[in-house]
C-alpha cells in the first residue's frame, strides 16, 4: 500500500524522473483510493471520478467502479490506462465464458464467481510483476461467493489484489490513501450486519475525510453495490456536499493582533 | 475389413459423404473390454471389466483418477487413453493454480472433444483409439459424458461401451429412469448389475476383474477395487439369487453409436 | 534558463513546475524534435473543431515555426499531436493505415471510437517507447461528432472538449470557465483561437500561428490564422 | 486457460517489436507483509502456529486475519479445513465454538508480577477480557474432524512467511508440483513428511535467481519409524537450504522468537524429566542417540537428516501450545509486524483412532496495536 | 454418385478433368444427411433452428451436441453436419469476433464475420493434407454501428450469401420452397407480394417449428429435439435461446397445423420429396 500511496500521486514519483524510468514502473495517469465494506446483504464499493496527471486534476468524470459479470464488481486504483486494460481483459474473459457455456439460456449457466475472478486476477498481477512490468493498480473484487452446487452462497465475498499480487480478503477495505486516513475509521465503524444505509453513510464519511486530506481526492463520487440477489448496480457520479465553515476556519487567524498562526 | 479405396485416410470424404478411417477408429472402442458408467442426482459411478492377457499377468487398468472431482473409464487403445488422461490432469491442475477451483468438467470434456476433432482433419496424426466415459461431480451437479474417436461428445443419465457393452446398455437403458433418486450404494449396485452383463461367456465378475468408482456431492473421486469391492460382489450374489440374474441376454457387442 | 544547453530542456528549473510539461518533454533525447506544443478540440452538436499551435522546438530551438500538427487519420477523423513528433508521426501512420484497411474490409467509414481505440491501444502497448499525447476528434454517422484525450501512458477517455500539451497547463482555468455544453460551430470555433492563443502568449514551447479544422459531415474546413493576427497578442504586463 | 494469464497484446504489439528492450529499473516486486510462523515436533503430536497480520511492508496493516498464505496443507486436498478458517473470520473467545471448547489444561494465567503461569490442575480458568490487549484469551479449541485419506497419509502442513504475494505463489507452485507428481501414480502415491520437505527445497531452489521471498516452515507426522509417528519439523530459508529442527520458525521476528522457544522448551522438558541427571543441560545443547555429525546435514537429504539437537521436544501438546503462545505474546510486544490474533494447528497421532492423526485448530488473540 | 471414382475424387488439392472438386462435393454430402437447420430473417429479428437427433434416449439431451452456439453478445450461429467439425468453426468465429473487438473496439459486424468464417472454411479446401469441413453453418448477427440484423450462410466450399430465410441438412429444398411462402423479403413485400407486411420473431418461431415437423416423418426419421435461438429487439439484440415453453407452444400449433392442413388435402409434403 506504501507505494501505492505514490500511485495515488506524489509528483516526485508519479511523474518520469530524467533518469530513464519507464512509466510502467511510474504511472502518470492515476486515480487514488477505493473503498469498501460487506454489509448485511452483500457489498458496498465507493471511489472518487477523479484521474490525476501528476499533480493536475485532469480527468473530472473518469469512472473506476467496473462491473465485469452479472454477479461481480471490480474498482480500481492506480495507473487508469492499466486499469482499463485490465477490465477490458477480465470483460473479454467474461464473454469467453458465456460463449462456452453448457447451455443456451443464460440462466442455466452459472459464471465465475468474484472469487474466481479475483483469484484469476492475482495469476495476472503477480505474472507481470515477475516480468517486472507490473499492472500498477490496487484492484477491489467484489461480490458473492458459490456454493459446490453453484448456487450463489450467502457469504459475500471482498478480496483485494495489489500490483505485486498481493491478494487478501477481508470485511473492510481501503487501496491508496484511503489505506491510511479511511481503513482506521471503517475498521471501527463496521458490524457484520450493517444495512446498506449505514454501510453507504460510513463510505460517503470517509470520502469526504478523504477529499480533505487527500491532494489527489474528489467530491464527485461514484458509490457501487452487489446484492445477495446477485445484483450489480453502479450509481451515475453524483457531488458530495463539505463543510467548511467552523468558526475556526471562518476568523481569520492571521489578520495583526490575533495570536500568530495562519 | 477392406471396404473401397475411400478408407485409408482421415482427410478423405467417401462418395457418401463419410469418414471411414474414423469409423474405423471407432471400431477400436469395441476391441476394449466393457466400460459402464451412470449417475444419480447426486453421485456419478464407473463401472469396468478389467482384462489381464494371462494367468500371471496382473490386471489392466480401466479406470484413471484425473482430480478429486472427475475421473474416466476407458475402452480401446489403453495407451492413448493415458495421453489423454495426463493432458486431462494437466488442464485441471492448472485451473486449480489460476482459478483455485475445480475445473468445471464440460468445458474440460468439449475442449476434449475438439483435441480429438483435430486429429480427424490433417494428415500428419492418425484419430484416438480410444472412447472415454467420464464421471463428475461440479458446480452443476453430477456428469456422465461419453467421448468418441469422432470429437463427438454425448451427456448421458448412463451409457456403456466396449466389447459386449450392448448387454449392460440394455440394463441400464431399462432402469435409468430408476437411477435419479438412487443413492451411493444402490447406484454402486446398478453398476455392478450391469457390468455383470458384460462378463464373456464363461467368465464372471469378481474382486480381481471388477473395479469401480465413484465420485459425488461431498465424496472425492474414489476407486473401489479388490476386497474393497467384495462387500458389493456378495450384496449382487443375493439380490441376482431371487431375481434371476440379468445377465441372460448375450448379444456381440453392437455398440449402437453414431457420428 | 540555461540557453546554451541548446537540446535539454529538462535542465530548464521551471520545467519541474508544470506537471504536463515536463512530463511531455523530459525523455526527449538531445536533438530529439518536440511539438512543445497546445492543442486543443472540441465537439460541437454536428462535428467537432481541432486546434492547434505550430511551434517545433528542439530545446529552446524552434525547429520549425509553422508546422501541422493537425493530422488526418480518415475522411473525418483528425487527431492533434503532442509530445515527440517522431513518435506521433509513427503513431498516425499505423492508425491511418489500420483505418484504411478496416474501412475496405467493412464498406463503411470507420467510428471515431475505433480510431481513438487504436490509438489507445499503440500508445499503452508500447507506453515504454513512446512519448505522445494524442487528442483523437473527427465525425462519424453513428455517434456524430466526438473527442476523445489520449494521453501518455495510453489512457483513453472520451470528453466534450480537450486540451493537451505543454500549453494546455496555462489554459486550463481559462477553458473550464470558458466552456458550455452544446456549442454552436463558431462558439467552439471562437473558444479554440482564444484558448490556444492565450497558452501561445504564456508557453515558451508553444508559439507561431493557429492551425484550425472543422470536422462536420459535409466535410474539413481547414482553417489559418498568421502569427500576427491571433485573438490576443503579446501584451505589455 | 493458461494463456490468459499474460494480458495478450495482440498484433499490435508487433508494430513497434524493433524497440524491445527491458522495462523497469526502479520498480519493486518485493514487499515484506510481516508474518512469523512457528512449528513444535512432539513425541506424538505436531504443531504449526502463525499470526494472522498482514501489514503493507510499513507501519500499514493490510488485514488482521490473514491466513491462507501463512498455513497451508501441502496438497490441495487437505487445503481445506484451513482456507475456509481464513476466509471465515476466526471465532472470537466470545463465539458460540469457544464455549464449547473441550479444554482439558487450565488456561494460562497472569501472575500479579505479569508473568504467565504454567498450568497446573486441571480446572477450566475464568473467561478472561479480550479488550486488555496484554492478556492472553480465554483458549478455545476449534475440532476438525480428521482427513479422510488413509491413515497413512497424514496432513502435512507448510507455514510461509515474508512477500505474501510470493508465499501465495509459493503454495499454488508447490501443490501443482506436488498434485501432478501424486495424480500421475496408478494407486494413489501419497508423500510423506521428509518427501515433501524435500519437494519444497526443489521448488524453493527452482526459482534460485529470482527467489520466492518466503521463509518456510514444514509440519508434519514422521511414520517412518515402526513405533508410531514422531512430529517432525524443518525450517527453510528463501531458497531451498533447509534443517530438521525440533523446534523452528521463520518470518518477521524468528530472531526474536527463537531463543524465547529454545528456553521455554528447555524448561518443560526439565520439567518433564527432573529425575535425570542431564536435566538442567537445555536441550538446544544435547545430542541424542539419533543425531549425525553437522557435515552429513550438508548433504541435505531429508530422509536421513538427523539434527544435532533432539528431532522432537519431550512436553505435552498442552505446554507446547500455552509455550508458543507466550513466545508469541513476547514478540508481539517488541515487533510491529506481529500481532492481531495466533492460530495454531495441532496435529495429534491418536493410537487408538488406527493411528489417523486428528486435526484441532487452536487460536488466541495478540496485541492489536 | 454418377461422377465419383476415376480417382480424380481422393484429395480436395485434385481437380477434376471436367473441373470440379469432388472432395468438396462429397463433404456437402455428410452435411445433406444431417439434420435440417433453418435461418429466418424477420422483421424485428433473427431465429434460427435446428434438427437435432436423438442418437439414444439415455442421452441429456439439454447439453448434448448443441448445434446452435453464441458467438458473440450479438452474434449466433447454427451448424448442421459432422457436429464436432461445426464445433471447430464455432471456436474460430469466437477468435474473430473477440479479435476483431479487442483490435478495433467495436462489435464485429456480421458481413465481416461471416467472410472471415468463410476464408477459413475455404483454407480447409486448398491442401491435399487438410480436409474440407463437414458442415455448413448460419452466421446471425446483429450491428450495433448500422441498427441492422443479417443473416449469412457458410457451405463447405467457403462460399457465403446472405438470406432472407436460409436452410441447410437433409430437409433443405422443402424448407426453402416452404420459407419462400413467408413474408420475409422486403422486395417481394414492394412488389407482387402486396401489402403484407414482413412477419415478427414470434410468427418466425412458430412457422420454422411448423416446417421442421412438416419435414419430419415419424416412421422413418428418428426423435429429434428442436432447437432454437433467436436475436431481436426483445432480447436487446442478444443472442439467447428461445424459451422452452415457446417452443413447445409454437411445436403444438404446428402440429395442430399440420393435422388440418392433412384433412384438407392429405401428404402434399411428400410431393416435393
Amino acid at each position: 500500500m506504501s507505494l501505492s500511496l505514490q500511485a495515488g500521486g506524489s509528483a516526485t514519483r508519479a511523474l518520469p524522473s530524467a533518469a530513464g524510468t519507464t512509466h510502467t514502473t511510474s504511472p502518470i495517469t492515476t486515480g487514488t483510493s477505493v473503498l469498501a465494506v460487506k454489509y448485511r446483504s452483500g457489498v458496498l464499493l465507493a471511489a472518487d471520478t477523479l484521474v490525476s496527471y501528476g499533480s493536475m486534476a485532469k480527468f473530472k468524470n473518469a469512472r473506476r467502479l467496473l462491473p465485469i459479470n452479472s454477479r461481480t464488481l471490480i474498482g480500481g486504483s492506480g495507473e487508469y490506462s492499466d486499469l482499463q486494460s485490465v477490465s477490458d481483459l477480465l470483460k473479454r474473459n467474461a464473454l469467453e465464458d458465456k460463449c462456452t457455456a453448457d447451455s443456451l439460456y443464460e440462466e442455466e449457466n452459472n459464471e465465475e464467481c468474484a472469487k474466481e475472478v479475483w483469484s484469476y486476477l492475482r495469476a495476472v498481477m503477480y505474472n507481470r510483476r515477475s516480468k517486472m512490468n507490473p499492472l500498477w493498480n490496487d484492484i477491489v473484487v467484489a461480490g458473492f461467493k458459490q456454493n459446490d452446487d453453484g448456487t450463489t452462497s450467502d457469504e459475500p465475498f471482498l478480496g483485494v489484489v495489489d500490483k505485486i499480487g498481493t491478494a487478501y480478503e477481508d470485511d473492510v477495505l481501503a487501496t491508496g490513501f484511503g489505506g491510511y486516513i479511511a481503513l482506521p475509521l471503517m475498521r471501527e465503524k463496521y458490524r457484520p450486519d450493517m444495512e446498506e444505509g449505514e454501510a453507504r453513510a460510513l463510505l460517503e464519511d470517509c470520502l469526504r475525510i478523504l477529499f480533505y486530506r487527500d491532494c489527489r481526492a474528489l467530491n464527485r463520487v461514484q458509490i457501487a453495490k452487489v446484492t445477495r440477489e446477485g445484483k450489480v448496480l453502479v450509481s451515475e457520479p453524483y457531488e458530495l456536499d463539505t463543510f467548511w465553515d467552523f468558526k475556526g476556519f471562518v476568523d481569520t487567524k492571521a489578520g495583526l493582533g490575533t495570536d500568530g498562526g495562519w | 475389413m477392406f471396404r473401397n479405396m475411400y478408407d485409408t485416410d482421415v482427410t478423405v470424404w467417401s462418395p457418401e459423404g463419410r469418414l471411414l478411417q474414423v469409423e474405423y477408429a471407432m471400431e477400436s472402442v469395441k476391441q476394449g473390454s466393457a466400460c459402464i458408467a451412470l449417475r444419480s442426482d447426486t453421485h456419478s459411478v464407473i463401472g469396468a471389466l478389467k482384462r489381464s492377457v494371462s494367468e500371471l499377468s496382473s490386471h489392466q487398468q480401466k479406470i484413471l483418477e484425473i482430480d478429486d472431482h472427475l475421473g474416466i473409464g476407458i475402452a480401446g487403445l489403453t495407451a492413448d487413453a493415458r495421453t489423454l488422461a495426463k493432458w486431462m490432469r494437466n488442464e485441471c491442475l492448472n485451473h486449480k493454480y489460476v482459478y483455485g477451483t475445480a475445473l468445471p468438467s464440460g468445458r474440460l470434456v468439449n475442449d476434449l472433444a475438439d483435441r480429438h476433432q483435430r486429429t480427424t482433419q490433417t494428415y500428419v496424426r492418425r484419430p484416438y483409439g480410444v472412447g472415454l466415459l467420464v464421471a463428475s461431480f461440479d458446480k452443476n451437479g453430477p456428469h456422465v459424458y461419453q467421448t468418441c474417436p469422432s470429437g463427438n461428445v454425448y451427456e448421458c443419465y448412463a451409457s456403456a461401451i466396449g466389447a459386449r457393452s450392448q448387454s449392460g446398455r440394455t440394463y441400464l437403458e431399462k432402469h435409468y429412469e430408476s437411477f435419479p433418486g438412487c443413492d451411493r450404494d444402490e447406484l454402486i449396485m446398478h453398476a455392478l448389475k450391469a457390468l455383470v452383463g458384460c462378463v464373456s461367456g464363461d467368465g464372471e465378475l469378481t474382486s480381481e476383474n471388477g473395479s469401480v468408482a465413484v465420485v459425488g456431492k461431498n465424496e472425492k473421486f474414489t476407486l473401489i477395487e479388490g476386497e474393497a469391492l467384495q462387500p458389493y460382489l456378495d450384496r449382487l450374489e443375493l439380490e441376482s439369487g431371487n431375481n434371476g440374474g440379468e445377465n441372460v441376454e448375450e448379444e456381440q457387442g453392437g455398440d449402437a453409436m453414431e457420428t | 534558463m540555461s540557453y546554451n544547453a541548446a537540446m535539454i530542456p529538462r535542465q530548464n528549473p521551471l520545467d519541474d513546475a508544470y506537471a504536463g510539461k515536463s512530463a511531455e518533454t523530459r525523455h526527449l533525447k538531445p536533438g530529439e524534435l518536440s511539438t512543445g506544443t497546445t492543442i486543443m478540440a472540441i465537439s460541437f452538436s454536428s462535428g467537432v473543431v481541432l486546434c492547434a499551435d505550430s511551434r517545433v522546438s528542439t530545446g529552446s530551438y524552434v525547429a520549425n515555426r509553422a508546422s501541422d500538427k493537425i493530422s488526418q487519420l480518415h475522411d473525418h477523423i483528425w487527431c492533434c499531436r503532442s509530445g515527440s513528433a517522431a513518435d506521433t508521426q509513427a503513431l498516425t501512420d499505423y492508425v491511418r493505415h489500420y483505418l484504411a484497411q478496416l474501412a475496405v474490409e467493412t464498406g463503411r467509414p470507420p467510428e471515431v471510437k475505433v480510431a481513438a481505440h487504436l490509438m489507445r491501444r499503440l500508445c499503452y502497448e508500447n507506453k515504454d517507447h513512446l512519448m505522445a499525447g494524442v487528442i483523437v476528434g473527427g465525425w462519424d454517422p453513428v455517434s456524430g461528432g466526438s473527442v476523445y484525450n489520449i494521453p501518455l501512458g495510453g489512457a483513453c477517455i472520451s470528453m466534450p472538449f480537450a486540451i493537451g500539451g505543454s500549453g494546455s497547463t496555462y489554459i486550463y482555468g481559462l477553458v473550464d470557465s470558458e466552456f458550455k455544453e452544446n456549442m454552436t460551430r463558431d462558439e467552439a470555433l471562437a473558444l479554440c483561437k482564444k484558448a490556444v492563443s492565450h497558452a501561445m502568449a504564456r508557453d515558451g514551447s508553444s508559439g507561431g500561428i493557429i492551425r484550425t479544422c472543422v470536422v462536420t459531415e459535409e466535410g474539413n474546413v481547414k482553417g489559418y490564422i498568421s502569427g500576427n493576427t491571433l485573438p490576443y497578442g503579446p501584451a505589455g504586463w | 486457460m493458461n494463456k490468459n494469464i499474460f494480458t495478450s497484446s495482440s498484433l499490435i504489439l508487433l508494430v513497434f517489436s524493433n524497440l524491445v528492450e527491458s522495462s523497469a529499473q526502479k520498480f519493486d516486486p518485493y514487499q515484506l507483509n510481516g508474518g512469523l510462523v512457528a512449528a513444535v515436533a512432539g513425541k506424538d503430536y505436531v504443531l504449526i502456529a502463525s499470526d494472522t497480520r498482514l501489514t503493507d511492508g510499513g507501519y500499514g496493516i493490510n488485514s488482521r486475519r490473514y491466513l491462507s498464505g501463512r498455513i497451508w496443507g501441502a496438497s490441495s486436498s487437505s487445503w481445506e479445513p484451513i482456507s475456509t478458517l481464513a476466509s471465515t473470520q476466526l471465532p472470537q473467545s466470545s463465539s458460540p465454538s469457544a464455549a464449547s471448547a473441550s479444554w482439558n489444561v487450565s488456561p494460562a494465567k497472569w501472575e500479579s508480577d505479569g508473568s504467565l503461569a504454567m498450568p497446573l490442575e486441571e480446572e477450566n480458568g475464568p473467561k478472561r477480557n479480550e479488550h486488555e490487549s496484554r492478556s492472553l484469551s480465554f483458549p478455545w479449541l476449534h475440532f476438525i474432524h480428521p482427513p479422510s485419506e488413509a491413515p497413512k497419509n497424514s496432513p502435512v502442513f507448510i507455514g510461509s512467511a515474508g512477500c505474501a504475494s510470493d508465499c501465495e505463489s509459493l503454495k499454488r507452485r508447490f501443490r501443482l508440483e506436488l498434485d501432478s507428481l501424486e495424480c500421475n501414480f496408478p494407486s494413489g502415491l501419497k508423500l510423506g513428511v521428509q518427501s515433501i520437505a524435500n519437494l519444497l527445497q526443489q521448488v524453493l531452489y527452482g526459482r534460485r535467481g529470482f527467489p520466492f521471498y518466503s521463509f518456510c516452515v514444514v509440519a508434519g507426522m514422521d511414520n517412518r519409524d515402526s513405533d508410531g509417528s514422531t512430529g517432525a519439523v524443518y525450517v527453510y530459508d528463501a531458497i531451498g537450504s533447509f534443517e530438521r529442527v525440533a523446534v523452528g520458525c521463520s518470518g518477521t521476528g524468528r530472531e526474536l522468537l527463537q531463543p524465547i522457544l529454545d528456553r521455554l522448551f528447555s524448561e518443560s522438558s526439565r520439567n518433564e524429566n527432573h529425575n535425570h541427571d542431564e536435566c538442567d543441560i537445555p536441550v538446544a545443547a544435547h545430542r541424542d542417540v539419533m543425531s549425525v555429525p553437522a557435515g552429513e546435514q550438508r548433504l541435505g537429504v531429508a530422509g536421513s537428516l538427523r539434527p544435532p539437537v533432539k528431532s522432537f521436544v519431550d512436553c505435552s501438546w498442552e505446554e507446547a501450545v500455552t509455550n508458543i503462545a507466550r513466545g508469541y505474546q513476547s514478540v508481539a510486544e517488541r515487533e510491529i509486524s506481529v500481532g492481531d490474533e495466533i492460530v495454531i494447528c495441532l496435529l495429534k497421532s491418536e493410537s487408538d483412532v488406527n493411528n489417523s492423526p486428528t486435526l484441532h485448530v487452536i487460536s488466541f488473540n495478540l496485541k492489536k496495536d | 454418385m454418377a461422377s465419383s471414382g476415376s480417382g480424380y475424387d481422393l484429395s480436395s488439392s485434385t481437380f477434376s478433368p471436367d473441373g470440379r472438386i469432388f472432395q468438396i462435393e462429397y463433404a456437402s454430402k455428410a452435411v445433406e444427411n444431417a439434420g435440417t437447420a433453418l435461418g429466418l430473417r424477420c422483421r424485428d429479428g433473427i431465429v434460427l433452428a435446428v434438427e437435432k437427433p436423438l442418437q439414444h434416449k439415455m442421452l441429456v439431451s439439454k447439453t448434448t451436441g448443441r448445434r446452435i452456439h453464441t458467438v458473440d453478445e450479438h452474434a449466433g450461429v447454427a451448424i448442421t453436419g459432422f457436429v464436432s467439425d461445426g464445433r471447430q468453426i464455432v471456436g474460430r468465429a469466437r477468435d474473430e469476433a473477440s479479435n476483431y473487438f479487442e483490435t478495433y473496439g467495436t462489435k464485429i459486424p456480421a458481413e465481416v464475420l461471416a467472410n472471415r468464417i468463410s476464408a477459413y472454411v475455404h483454407y480447409f479446401t486448398l491442401h491435399g493434407a487438410l480436409r474440407p469441413f463437414g458442415a455448413t453453418t448460419l452466421v446471425a448477427a446483429y450491428d450495433p454501428a448500422t441498427k441492422e440484423h443479417s443473416l449469412h450462410m457458410v457451405e463447405p466450399s467457403g462460399v457465403s450469401y446472405e438470406y432472407y430465410g436460409c436452410a441447410a441438412g437433409r430437409g433443405r429444398q422443402p424448407a426453402r420452397t416452404e420459407m419462400e411462402k413467408l413474408s420475409i423479403n422486403p422486395k417481394h413485400q414492394q412488389g407482387g407480394g402486396g401489402d403484407m407486411e414482413l412477419i415478427d420473431v414470434q410468427e418466425g418461431v412458430k412457422q420454422l417449428a411448423k416446417i421442421v415437423y412438416t419435414l419430419y416423418d415419424a416412421s422413418k426419421d428418428k426423435p429429434f429435439e428442436l432447437e432454437m435461438s433467436w436475436l431481436c429487439e426483445a432480447t436487446e439484440w442478444k443472442h439467447v435461446g428461445v424459451p422452452r415453453e415457446f417452443i413447445s407452444a409454437a411445436t403444438e400449433w404446428a402440429k395442430k397445423e399440420i393435422e388440418e392442413a392433412e384433412e384438407e388435402d392429405d401428404d402434399d409434403e411428400e410431393m416435393e420429396e
